[in-house]
């Protein structure tokens, strides 16, 4: 019954070419150490989901893992600048970007949760990106007014990094939810690490608190530290010194010691329940 | 008095809010954040200030990150990105604080890429919620932490977003657009018209033009209880 | 600031005509009270929006308040049988019954939350339902398949009941959530019943458990036994003698009465906050 | 043993169920509800419980409306009708239980209107979700408390929704949808093979059928457990 694992197993669910949806924002709540794991793994050729990411987008792509990202945003906030990794892979044509608003990454992702191949979305007027990314138009059918089709955006797996899990794979999340039930619920496959396991009794306590149904999920992963070097709400910061050194790398020497360090860091601190 | 360039723009954006208005800002955005707090607490605006936390009436003690959990501090519910976005979709946001890496002289916004789309010269950071929020939201005030003839441009490479842009915020001045063009409306005391005329990729005719009004002392007062650890400087 | 009122001061904001959203669903927590003092303020020609509905919608069709009613399922569960008044006011063509299924009732309310005219929606096929109704199709632009399209459903006003509010608007509710966070989106106005009036205080020690943003809503209205004689979990169950009681009026004055009669009661009871 | 006819139905309808199913039940639905719970306690069987209260493998005292608070007893999370019907819409619902006022031949279901849709002779109560779960979801089971010539008919008065009919369970007997119409599969120990023919509204060949293998002392000892209150009894 019980859907825990390993990080190391956990990852190894993931494919080569597969739709990648990422949890969190920017520098919250990304699931880093999962991230790590895909590359240190060696994982190819993923195509990365996520309305606004940071460091897990960087770092996928330094570590050449990336084929494309559908995105709003990739960069950081300040004062830590650009993504350079993911900016230069693009530059150079190793990685696609598949930009769109944050609110038709959304609207992609809803369609599939609705099971629907596109949905009309409003807003896009005037914008490069309809011609730039071929999204084609719907009319309404009922009257006036065209609408750009965006087309659904089905996960294959999406990784999640939540506060306290239980066994089941139930999920709650402290603080900002981002799009993380959505990515949930739209996903075929959904991977959670926790920086708690918690006993199942405390989401039946409180039932409407619960964000990721554990029926949708099939592995759970004991992950304290999941999050960093960026933040997890009610548990840590934002740790400036380890997102610079990541900044800092070059060569994949150094990012093969910097990845080692941080699955060490998590592996420590994920001994016990 | 004292006040850095930062102060001045927000107390800029804070003077655009007026009562009833429902304010958006998105990531790395404490200038915006800043501005709707003091158009709040020292404007005594009646703004309900929505953001992309999903923070409500938030009042957050700022930090360089506008996403995280701090921009919860103090709301009484959740309303998220996605909310904020659908909000907007069906005509219930009537301010949003966008920036862009080049702003045209018809102010639109370019965040995508300089060069080609699909192999750029540089690839930027991308609109992030700008393509949706610029056309369906009643008011977008635009700020840009650098004004040089790179970031305010004749054209853009690439129109990330357009729509209703009404006012843009540099550190030194202010456009707002009349007629479909960016025309200047005040130059900050710390600048000059030479110094804009410079700095700006389209032509600003020579006239006279006010000086923004600096940040008062009562401003100034809040803006040290909203951000005491300066995350607006932390834009320019 | 408070956005406290009477029942009848609130009920007056709504306009013969409107479009009106009842939350809840079937005898739980629906908003019996505000729907009593709609049917006894003599409210015509209103439009009703439910995914499943029972006594609600059939004492505003007793009182004559209703043109049409969009809708899922009209009816009670077992013991009480089907809606009569609703379905007698339907066969001699005073009310328009506005069949979807619950589900397009959903696509339609969300519809109008993403500011289109229209959802395409899977399912429906095979049903009559498409013929009567009118709904026309729209094509996939990326490939195959052709989907129905359910037209916006934009209520006027939403009346939710909800078992605690602050004077802000807040709402947070016990128990099943129905489709009510969706209504108060989908609305261009919200008006809350609530069980008890809490502090602002309560919602900012658990802002993840708030339903109903407080920022949506106009009107608050403290309405103990609002849900009644439906159930209110947390506070009552299903009064069958007042549901059995109310299916046995028979004419306009014996349900005058009975409106009087739940008048009276929330009236008394809401005297204390 | 004692039995009713209720506790029949569920029976049948349990022993649909299969490990890995995903299984959903909507309104007035304390026989489908029975069903669910027997499936997993009884017969071990490995099904995830959804009900439109938002209960995920609750463990309700079961009451004769099954959309009440009760629903969620035992629930970890919330998986309202909206998350159930979103499920079934992109491939997720193996298994839902629904209902109709009439049933046909092929396996359509009524619960909109006998006569015109625009001016009924009857209004019945509507099809609810049906329109949408049956032709996306894994397999309808359909249950009736009713047998009779209105019940079970040749040609269904409007088609409220049709799909994915796999079984129809009523208190005479059970019918299978095999190459798109409904078989008579077996008959209670309570009924016959005239009764059922005298009831149904289309032709029933004469032939020999199986009996329905009756609830057995186990099903019946958890059933008192998931249902003491006898709800089930109430749909008929």
């Amino acid at each position: 019954m019980s859907k825990l694992t390993t990080l190391q197993e956990a990852m190894g669910r993931v494919n080569d070419g597969d739709t990648v949806a990422l949890g969190g924002n920017v520098l919250h709540r990304a699931p880093m150490a999962a991230a790590a794991e895909l590359a240190r793994q060696g994982r190819r050729g993923l195509h990365l989901v996520k309305t606004a990411g940071a460091m897990d987008v960087d770092l996928l792509c330094a570590a050449g893992a990336v084929a494309s990202v559908t995105f709003g945003y990739i960069a950081y906030e300040p004062p830590y600048g650009l993504c350079q990794f993911f900016r230069r892979a693009v530059q150079e044509g190793r990685v696609e970007a598949r930009e769109n608003a944050c609110y038709t990454v959304i609207m992609g992702l809803r369609a599939a949760v609705y099971g629907l191949p596109f949905l009309p979305v409003r807003g896009l007027d005037g914008s490069d990106l309809i011609a730039a990314r071929g999204f084609k138009k719907v009319a309404n059918p009922y009257g006036e007014g065209e609408f750009v089709a965006i087309p659904a955006i089905r996960p294959d797996v999406a990784i999640l990094h939540v506060q306290e899990a239980d066994e089941l794979g139930n999920g709650r999340i402290g603080g900002p939810k981002y799009e993380d039930a959505l990515m949930a619920k739209a996903a075929r496959r959904v991977i959670l690490t926790a920086e708690r396991i918690v006993e199942t009794a405390r989401f039946e306590a409180e039932p409407d608190r619960t964000d990721i149904p554990g029926f949708l999920v099939e592995a759970v992963v004991h992950a304290p530290g999941g999050a960093a070097p960026g933040s997890c709400a009610g548990h840590y910061g934002i740790d400036d010194a380890q997102v610079r050194a990541f900044q800092a790398v070059t060569g994949p020497e150094e990012l093969g010691r910097y990845l080692e360090q941080m699955a060490a860091r998590t592996a420590h601190e994920g001994v016990s329940r | 008095m004292q006040y850095t360039i930062a102060d001045q723009m927000v107390v800029c954006l804070a003077r655009e809010l007026r009562d009833g208005d429902t304010a958006f800002h998105g990531v790395a955005s404490p200038i915006p954040a800043a501005a709707i707090l003091l158009a709040q607490k020292a404007h005594g605006r009646a703004v309900t200030y929505v953001n992309i936390a999903g923070g409500v009436n938030a009042s957050p003690r700022l930090a360089p990150s506008t996403d995280g959990p701090n921009m919860l501090d103090g709301t009484a519910s959740l309303f998220g990105l996605t909310d904020i976005f659908d909000l907007s979709m069906r005509g219930g946001l009537s301010v949003a604080f966008l920036s862009g890496v080049q702003i045209d002289r018809r102010g639109r916004i370019n965040s995508s890429v300089i060069g080609e789309f699909d192999r750029p010269k540089v690839r930027l950071p991308g609109g992030a919620g700008s393509a949706v929020i610029a056309p369906t939201c009643g008011r977008v005030l635009v700020w840009r932490g650098k004004h040089n003839t790179k970031a305010l441009v004749e054209e853009v490479d690439f129109v990330s977003a357009t729509g209703n842009i009404d006012v843009v915020v540099t550190p030194l001045c202010v456009f707002r657009r009349v007629d479909g063009e960016l025309q200047l409306e005040s130059i900050h005391a710390t600048s000059s018209l030479a110094e804009v005329q410079e700095n700006t990729g389209f032509p600003i005719p020579t006239r006279e033009y006010p000086v923004t009004p600096p940040p008062t002392a009562e401003e100034m007062a809040w803006l040290e209880r909203i951000d005491p650890d300066r995350a607006r400087d932390q834009e320019l």
